[in-house]
């Protein structure tokens, strides 16, 4: 138990410091690079004088630690702040170019937004993974348990191919086959859950071969382990080997990749996945955001997607400490 | 004791038998033999040993007894008769009936034997449940803990839930063995098992094995390199050389009269520590070189069980001693003693947290750049293990060469010329200077190793455990060497080790360090003749050796296991494993007290005189043996 | 002082067989030639890079040039299709196979730059990391989580999306996302052999920090993670796709996958072939390259798993 | 236009119509629509603001087109650009040069029930011609409006030095609000409140449902309820469309159209739009600095091979106005695709074949105005061909607009930059003045006497017909030959919708007249 709450504490601590930066990096470079905020917010044809006078009233012209700070201590108390594009009934929404008229309450939240975007996302998401585990494990685990025979040779020509296979040129190859051509299932937008199978399905092809290779990497080097021969001669089927003992084992590098590896993997290409399709969810939603410089969005995203990579990386290292031991922390 | 024990009669069948067993491995050019035509028998409740050396194919033999041949390893002919059946012929599911079952297997290397994420004793209790089905989980686990009980593994209750890397090497063999015999086999291969433990802790392992076998009524085969270990258990011994069976013979009668040459030789290149060869240097009488003062190093480490808490690992406790020029000074001791760290703190890789070394009176922890450069030319280690201690990625001249590149000895024209030189002078071929040293035997790795010091023409060499991964005839070649060096050079050499048949022969000095302190200061034949410290005695007493020993391993035998550095007990610190320990041992800490010149003395309570007589060697030992001085009354 | 050969009674020692595979980085490479699929995917690979030099000289056609006229014209394999459009023409009649192996050269240019610079980058911080420990270390590697706690996307988007995208901005944007797994891995590797022997074994002979961490620690750490960087050429070739299909990679005209794909989406019902060969020829060199790293990996494996 | 439109697999839609129907019926929900309720698939959405005069979103005009009225209508068909219809104003006249008077249609309510009157022309036109309102630059200058009666107006110019004359068509084009709204600014902004067929209803997420006004003064329109849909992907409009759950699409790619044209159930419709696309030097910067540099890089522009590309999404015209403007001609001397003179004006310029030019950037959008990388490419080509040292930036349209004007410092990125200018209503100045007259200039930054002379001259002009003549005969040529901007051709609006809508109007800027279309 005192090893579980010094872990948290410690973690949960550095996860946090971990974070601020992260907000930081990304509202640092929001603010640096080329493209006025304070122009989208009130139109191209708004006088200089004006954009100035607002940006000032709005503290956009603070500068960028004053900024970040007051920033933070909103986030602190839960407000990710109010888009600077899209209106409060949540719907995209072009630019207001009223300066008279601007208030950021007309807006709407980005808690909202991302409360909207987000399950659909957290759909894909899941679907995507299944799909990939789906593929993945029997592969894996086969090409793992039969080490320089066929089903390890279709693990390495499966994961090579399919790590070849750009998912841009994926989605576009399915929506072709398999919703223009053969007409089986819908592609662009969100209507109903059928939406997301053609998504998800290119998502599953871009996070298999990773799968596929860290499961027979681990369950290969767990078979080549001293204790998986002793156990079998110290009487137990190879049966119960592999179940009780080589899959536990094979968890803990599994789980860090998942961990390290997959999350990643899986929010950037929820990212272009979501934008191939049209598909409503935290991806688009960042997408345009960035294209329409609702810098509110990106760092709320940018904030809750490392939040979200540093808890999982902190359940992930729990899980494997708990696993194995040996592990330090 | 085995030893001139009579042979076990064996009127019943025999147990298991051996008939022609070839093995081959499969090689790029071919199969290449490692066993041929062996042939043997195993008796129902005898105890087979089988001797041989690395590369002897021991353990391929080992293996193919239960039918563990795996490639590129392959059976090319012969049988393996168990119960009327050819294990080699039977179908996967039967053996896999046999084994654990019938036929139990230990290996050498106990701490990877189990599932490093599942506690030990849930491993046991699923062996148990294997091999036994019907067995109750709450009955296995009742009776796991009891035989862990009854292998001496303290707090069994608590041990059944702790990981395979919380136990100690020791232990965990005993706790191998339980779940070797739990299932009460008949036959039981046990493949080297003593081969990574401490003398004392493999000298408990194998009383243990000898009393379960006992009991058991188990038939047992043993495989050693290590003749006096297998000459300490087996009734018949068979000689193994280059995969063919030389000889086979009760153990008496081999010890006595080997036929077979490779068996006298073998039996010949067994260390003798009492007895015949060893002419160990005299004690130098030049000034002191080195000279290390109370020094004590102390590690923090993190504590699972706390929040936010460290533990103090103390690894070198106030450890005193002098070297003088030209002298050979030797400290020995178990794993975990603190040698280690020592030759860290030596080699100036690491500062002390108290206490100084003195090098010709520098105190070299205050040294920095350019004079801590300087002092490395002239104070250099050897490191234990030959294979890691050179770059894979170094040709074996750059590697020589380095030092001298470093120090800007030699110029660059001359490089290649000198460092031919030293190559020569410690027998590696010229032709080697360019290659890489991934082809290169250990002896070769170490002779790199030792160039790569001597370039340097350093004053003192510290070796730790330097020639301990070398077989005898190599580390006889080295010994020869750094004598022949010494006397041309006058070096001083540190001796760090735990192999005591080298440090009775190569040391003038010898102290022995036991949880971080030196326990014994001695001469060497002092030490070894007429050992004053009970822990002495038990290391003395543990070696495994075809002589008879001054110190019966009876008496000496040490109970447990040492007590981690992380709580050391008050009081003496020897005192939970010591024999002949009492009521003042737990609550004062003996300090070394000098009784001779040199430092010579012990830590103990007990007055020599106090310990049990020793037994006087078999063969004569020559004069100048210094006896050691009773310590102070209490 | 000279040192004669004291040890007459010493044999010298036989030289190691020659032939016989030295270098760990040598003896990865010798297993994984003995697989057929790295040959044939080193086969694949050289084909295809002496197509990307040769094609352009033998081909009567331009990438870039654009003729109207000839706009949608199938692969040859197609009604319709002619010569010189072996794989046809897009939707501003340029020749398709051209474009393809303009664009493979670039991605494959920028890919190789990029994953040099983040090794060399993730290399050099891995290793003092590793070497230094400490709070060196542990700033150090909370560094690489927060740079590994921004997706890739999110900060190429970010960054190129709002400032003008060119092949340095795009390989700088690469570099910066991917170093820290280099970090991670040699700062792993590092601390490893900070505790090998040999090491211990420079630090006794007067091996400065820097000439251990160069000489020594460095070359350590290619056998492991070579196969990395040849799987990253191929992902960061991927990368370099997506930034073009999005819009924020190289801008047009010069061809890059991307932004033949994303162009010929447009039109895949009436001229499918502008979306669906480039993506094969890219996917023929991605597969080229995930087979040899793939090979790689399984061979390094085997030979730090202790296999001859 | 700030709102983010992409294209993607256009065509693939409509290829696979037949089929792709098959998934939503499968899987989604039934998309059954209300009888009497139109869902329209627009590719933009409104701001957040429903202050008309707040904005100059192309998107939000048309969304104004359902709730408010104007003065007056134009049809801005291309046989009659000047053509103006009654709607608030059933009649209008010139009093003097600064005088306009309207009589105002009686008997008509705003959807709040306030009656309409002229206090609300005058409130609305004194309010949204204020400088400070950020769609003041659509306004000559500021207006004065007197109250003659209840229902009579006029428009007053003569303290602000402009004709009022410049008023005559933007009279189609200002919504008019409530006095009693422009009064609370507030109330202004949460929601629209006009006198058009429809009223606004709500807003839900990316849909606003407007209902029929059973007031409205030219009979409450048959169509019950219309569902606006923001939806940015022109696939999914056409893919809507094809399933029934939209009955009309606006902007479409013209692949989409070639292939919607052969469906049953679908009418297309192609409409001349107000729109003409340009493309800006940066006029106040070297090379472009220079007249020849500039008319060397117009006669390197095949125009026809890039309506080739275009295809029906362009028309042919040579001039800077949109044939559906008043004042739009075919300038005789509009600059042509020529080489030579190209190579002529180069070497006369300093820059032989091009050398020594500097990098020259061309910037344009992707994803809003169809086909611009496509014919960007093209048009790079033809200036590299040309010896123009030319890089193209391809931007989203949010970044590019935000790269689009000139700075504070007058000075723009870039030096060659693509865009379209549409507005709704026939009035040329609401092209010429912004774009071309020093005071603004607002791309390309051009400062030339000339041109500022000729566009005063024409803004001046005391009647229609002088107007005319001045804006053909001189200001156009003028800017043919001066070359601040080259117009490359007239955007063509493409629609579809379901056969089952009838009666509907579309106006070349964007708004949809459905007060009189029946949904069968």
């Amino acid at each position: 138990m005192a090893f579980a709450f010094e872990f948290f504490l410690r973690r949960l601590s550095q996860g946090v410091v971990i974070v601020v930066l992260v907000a930081f990096v990304i509202f640092t470079l929001l603010r640096v690079v080329p493209g006025d905020p304070i122009r989208i917010i009130l139109g191209p044809m708004t006088p200089a004088s004006v954009l100035e006078e607002t940006a000032r009233a709005l503290g956009l012209r603070d500068p960028i630690l004053v900024q970040f700070g007051r920033f933070m201590g909103e986030v602190a108390t839960g407000d990710l702040g109010r888009s600077f594009i899209r209106g409060l009934q949540g719907g995209s929404a072009g630019g207001s170019q009223d300066v008279a008229g601007y208030s950021p309450e007309s807006r709407a939240s980005v808690a909202g937004l991302i409360a909207t975007a987000l399950p659909y996302s957290l759909q894909l998401a899941g679907l995507g993974v299944a799909f990939a585990l789906l593929v993945a494990f029997p592969i894996g685990i086969a090409a793992g348990l039969r080490a320089g025979r066929w089903p390890d040779r279709l693990g390495l020509y499966a994961s090579s191919f399919f790590v070849s296979l750009p998912n841009i040129w994926v989605a576009v190859v399915l929506i072709f086959l398999l919703s223009a051509k053969a007409g089986l299932l819908p592609a662009i937008g969100y209507q109903g859950f059928a939406y997301t199978i053609i998504p998800a399905m290119v998502l599953a092809i871009e996070l298999s071969p990773v799968m596929i290779r860290a499961i027979s990497v681990a369950v290969a080097a767990n078979l080549g382990e001293a204790y998986y021969d002793a156990g079998i001669v110290r009487g137990l089927s190879r049966r119960t080997m592999v179940a009780r003992h080589v899959l536990r084992n094979a968890a803990v590098p599994l789980l860090n990749l998942f961990g390290a590896q997959m999350i990643g993997m899986l929010l950037g290409g929820l990212f272009v996945v979501e934008y191939i399709f049209s598909y409503p969810g935290i991806g688009m939603l960042t997408i345009s955001a960035v294209f329409q410089r609702d810098f509110p969005v990106i760092q709320a995203v940018a904030i809750l997607a490392s939040g979200v990579l540093v808890a999982i990386n902190m359940l992930v290292d729990f899980a494997s400490t708990m696993i194995d031991r040996r592990l330090k922390f | 004791m085995a030893l001139g024990s009579p042979p076990v009669p064996r009127p019943e069948a025999p147990l298991m038998e051996v008939r022609g067993l070839s093995v081959a491995v499969q090689t790029a050019s071919g199969p290449r033999p490692v066993l041929e035509g062996v042939s043997l028998t195993v008796a129902p409740r005898a105890v087979l040993g089988i001797i041989g050396e690395s590369g002897s194919g021991k353990t391929v033999l080992s293996r193919a007894l239960v039918n563990w041949i795996r490639p590129p390893l392959a059976v090319t002919a012969g049988t393996v008769r168990y119960g009327g059946e050819d294990l080699l012929a039977l179908p996967e599911a039967r053996m896999a009936a046999l084994r654990g079952r019938e036929i139990a297997y230990i290996g050498a290397n106990p701490t990877s034997a189990l599932d490093p994420t599942v506690p030990v004793g849930h491993q046991l209790v699923e062996k148990l449940c294997a091999v036994l089905p019907g067995t109750a989980r709450r009955d296995a686990r009742a009776r796991v803990v009891a035989t862990l009980d009854a292998v001496r593994i303290p707090s069994p209750a608590k041990r059944f839930e702790e990981y395979p890397f919380q136990f100690s090497g020791g232990m965990m063999q005993r706790a191998l063995i339980v779940d070797a015999l739990v299932s009460n086999p008949r036959l039981l291969i046990a493949d080297n098992i003593t081969q990574p433990l401490d003398v004392t802790v493999a000298a408990q392992i194998l009383r243990l094995l000898r009393e379960l076998q006992k009991e058991f009524a188990t038939a047992v085969v043993f495989i050693s390199s290590a003749l006096g270990i297998v000459s300490e258990i087996a009734d018949d011994v068979i000689v193994l050389d280059r995969g063919r069976v030389v000889e086979e013979r009760p153990t008496g009668a081999l010890l006595r009269s080997p036929e077979h040459a490779y068996t006298r030789e073998l039996i010949a290149k067994v260390p003798r520590i009492w007895s015949g060869a060893a002419r160990p240097p005299p004690p130098a009488d030049t000034d002191v070189v080195l000279d290390v003062r109370d020094v004590e190093r102390t590690y923090e480490v993190r504590d699972r069980s706390a929040i936010f808490a460290t533990r103090r690992v103390r690894a070198v406790r106030g450890v005193s001693f002098t070297v003088r020029r030209g002298e050979n000074f030797a400290i020995i001791g178990e794993s975990g003693c603190g040698k280690s760290t020592l030759s860290r703190l030596l080699s100036c890789l690491e500062a002390p947290d108290r206490g100084q070394i003195l090098f010709q009176g520098t105190d070299i922890a205050t040294l920095g750049g350019r004079d801590l450069l300087a002092l490395r030319r002239r104070f250099q280690l050897l490191l234990q293990d030959p294979y890691n201690a050179i770059a894979a990625h170094s040709a074996i001249g750059a590697t020589i060469a380095e030092p001298l590149r470093i120090h800007g000895l030699v110029p660059r024209r001359h490089l290649r010329a000198r460092v031919a030189e030293v190559m020569a002078e410690v027998g590696l071929a010229p032709a080697l200077y360019d290659q890489l040293p991934a082809g290169l035997s250990a002896g070769q790795r170490q002779r790199v190793n030792i160039a790569r010091a001597l370039v340097l023409e350093p004053e003192m060499l510290i070796l730790d455990e330097t020639l301990s991964a070398l077989d005898q005839v190599e580390q006889a070649k080295l010994l020869d060497l750094f004598e022949r060096l010494q006397t041309r050079r006058g070096i001083s050499y540190v001796y760090i080790s735990h192999d005591l048949a080298m440090v009775r022969r190569v040391s003038a000095r010898i102290a022995v360090m036991y949880l971080g302190r030196i326990v014994e200061l001695s001469g060497n034949h002092a030490l070894f003749a007429r050992a004053s410290h009970p822990y002495t005695r038990a290391l003395l007493s543990a070696v495994p050796t075809v002589e008879d020993k001054p110190y019966p391993t009876a008496t000496y035998l040490l109970e447990g296991e040492p007590p981690d550095p992380i709580d050391i007990p008050p009081g003496c610190s020897f005192r939970t494993r010591c024999p002949f320990a009492f009521g003042r041992c737990a609550t004062d800490d003996p300090a070394l007290l000098a009784t001779g010149p040199d430092g010579v003395g012990r830590a103990c309570h007990r007055d020599a005189d106090d310990l049990p007589a020793v037994v006087p060697p078999a063969a004569g030992q020559g004069g100048g043996a210094r006896q050691a001085e009773g310590a102070e009354a209490p | 002082m000279t040192i004669s050969t004291v040890g007459s009674g010493m044999t010298p020692s036989p030289a190691p067989a020659p032939g016989r595979p030295r270098g760990v980085t040598a003896r990865i490479l010798r297993r994984a030639w003995g697989y057929g699929e790295m040959k044939a995917a080193a086969f694949l690979f050289v084909a295809l890079a002496l197509l990307t030099v040769l094609g352009p000289l033998v081909i009567d056609a331009s990438a870039t040039k654009i003729s109207v006229a000839d706009k949608f014209l199938p692969p040859l394999f197609m009604e319709g299709g002619r010569l010189p459009h072996v794989l046809g023409t897009d939707q501003l009649g340029r020749d398709l196979l051209l474009r393809s192996l303009v664009g493979l050269r670039n991605a494959f240019a920028i890919g190789l730059t990029s994953v040099v610079g983040m090794f060399v980058l993730g290399c050099a911080i891995g290793i003092y990391a590793g070497y230094r420990g400490g709070w060196v270390d542990v700033l150090l590697m909370r560094l690489t989580d927060v740079q590994m706690s921004i997706p890739v996307i999110i900060l190429a988007i970010t960054i190129l999306g709002v400032s003008r995208p060119n092949p340095a901005s795009i390989i700088a944007v690469l570099v910066l996302a991917s170093w820290p797994v280099y970090a991670r891995v040699s700062r792993g590797v590092a601390l490893a052999e900070r505790q090998k022997e040999y090491v211990r074994a420079a630090r006794i002979i007067g091996a400065s920090d820097l000439r251990i961490m160069v000489r020594h620690i460095a070359p350590s750490i290619l056998p492991p993670i070579a196969f990395v960087a040849v799987l990253d050429v191929a992902r960061m070739m991927i990368f370099e796709a997506i930034f073009g299909f999005i819009g924020i990679g190289i801008q047009p005209p010069t061809p890059t996958f991307g932004t033949i794909i994303s162009a010929g989406t447009q039109y895949l019902i009436n001229a499918w072939w502008i979306t669906i060969v480039p993506g094969v020829l890219l996917a023929l060199a991605l597969g080229s390259l995930n087979l040899m790293g793939g090979v790689l990996e399984r061979a390094r494996n085997y030979i730090l798993q202790g296999g001859a | 236009m700030t709102s983010t439109r992409r294209t993607f697999l256009v065509g693939a839609a409509a290829a696979g119509a037949g089929s792709l129907l098959v998934g939503p019926g499968r899987f989604g929900r039934a998309l059954a629509q209300e009888a009497g309720t139109l869902a329209f698939a627009a590719a933009g959405t409104v701001t957040s603001s429903w202050d008309p005069s707040s904005h100059t979103v192309a998107p939000q005009i048309t969304a104004e087109g359902f709730v408010f009225s104007h003065l007056t209508k134009c049809p801005m068909t291309p046989e009659n650009p000047a053509e103006v219809l009654p709607d608030l104003a059933l009649e209008w006249k010139l009093i003097d040069p600064h005088t306009l008077e309207y009589k105002l249609r009686q008997g008509v309510k705003f959807h709040d029930g306030k009656d309409f009157k002229a206090e609300d022309v005058k409130a609305t036109y004194e309010y949204a011609s204020q400088p400070s309102r950020p769609a003041s630059a659509w306004y000559p200058g500021q207006v004065e409006v007197e109250i003659v009666d209840d229902y009579t107006v006029r428009l007053r110019t003569e303290k602000f030095g402009y004709p009022a004359l410049n008023f005559w068509y933007l009279s189609s084009f200002l919504p008019v609000l409530s006095a009693a709204d422009v009064a609370n600014p507030d109330l202004l902004k949460q929601r629209p409140n006009g006198t058009g067929a429809f009223r606004y209803e709500e807003t839900r997420g990316d849909q606003i449902i407007f209902k029929a006004y059973d007031h409205y003064h030219d009979g409450r329109p048959k169509i019950d309820t219309v569902v606006w849909n923001y939806v940015p992907d022109a696939n999914t409009r056409v893919l809507g469309l094809l399933n029934g759950q939209y009955h009309l699409a606006e902007r479409l790619e013209p692949e989409q159209y070639a292939s919607l044209k052969a469906e049953a159930a679908i009418t297309t419709n192609r409409g001349l739009s107000s729109e003409n696309k340009y493309l800006h030097f940066r006029c106040n910067k070297p090379p472009f600095d220079d007249v020849r540099v500039r008319m060397a890089a117009v006669h390197a522009i095949d125009r026809d091979q890039v309506l080739a590309i275009v295809g029906e999404a362009g028309q042919a015209s040579n001039c800077h106005l949109s044939p559906v403007k008043f004042g739009y001609t075919d300038v005789p001397n509009y600059p042509k695709y020529d080489p030579e003179a190209c190579q002529r004006l180069l070497a006369e310029a300093g820059f032989p074949g091009g050398q020594g030019l500097p990098e020259l950037e061309y910037i344009t959008s992707v994803g809003f105005y169809p086909k611009t990388r496509e014919y960007g490419e093209l048009v790079t080509a033809l200036l590299q061909e040309q010896g123009f040292p030319v890089k193209l930036t391809t931007l989203e349209p949010a970044a590019w607009e935000e790269r689009l004007y000139r700075r504070a410092d007058g000075q723009g990125p870039g030096h060659i930059v693509d865009v379209g200018w549409i507005t709704g209503s026939p009035e040329p100045d609401l092209v010429l003045r912004p774009n071309y007259h020093s005071k603004y200039a607002l791309i390309n930054g051009i400062a030339d006497p000339e041109i500022d002379a000729a566009l005063d001259k024409e803004r001046n002009a005391a009647s229609t017909e002088e107007r005319l003549k001045v804006l053909q005969e001189e200001a156009l040529p003028l800017l043919a030959a001066k070359v601040p901007s080259i117009s490359l051709f007239s955007s063509v609006f493409l629609r579809a919708m379901s056969k089952r809508l009838e009666g509907v109007y579309f106006y070349p800027n964007g708004p949809i007249d459905l007060s009189k279309a029946t949904l069968g």
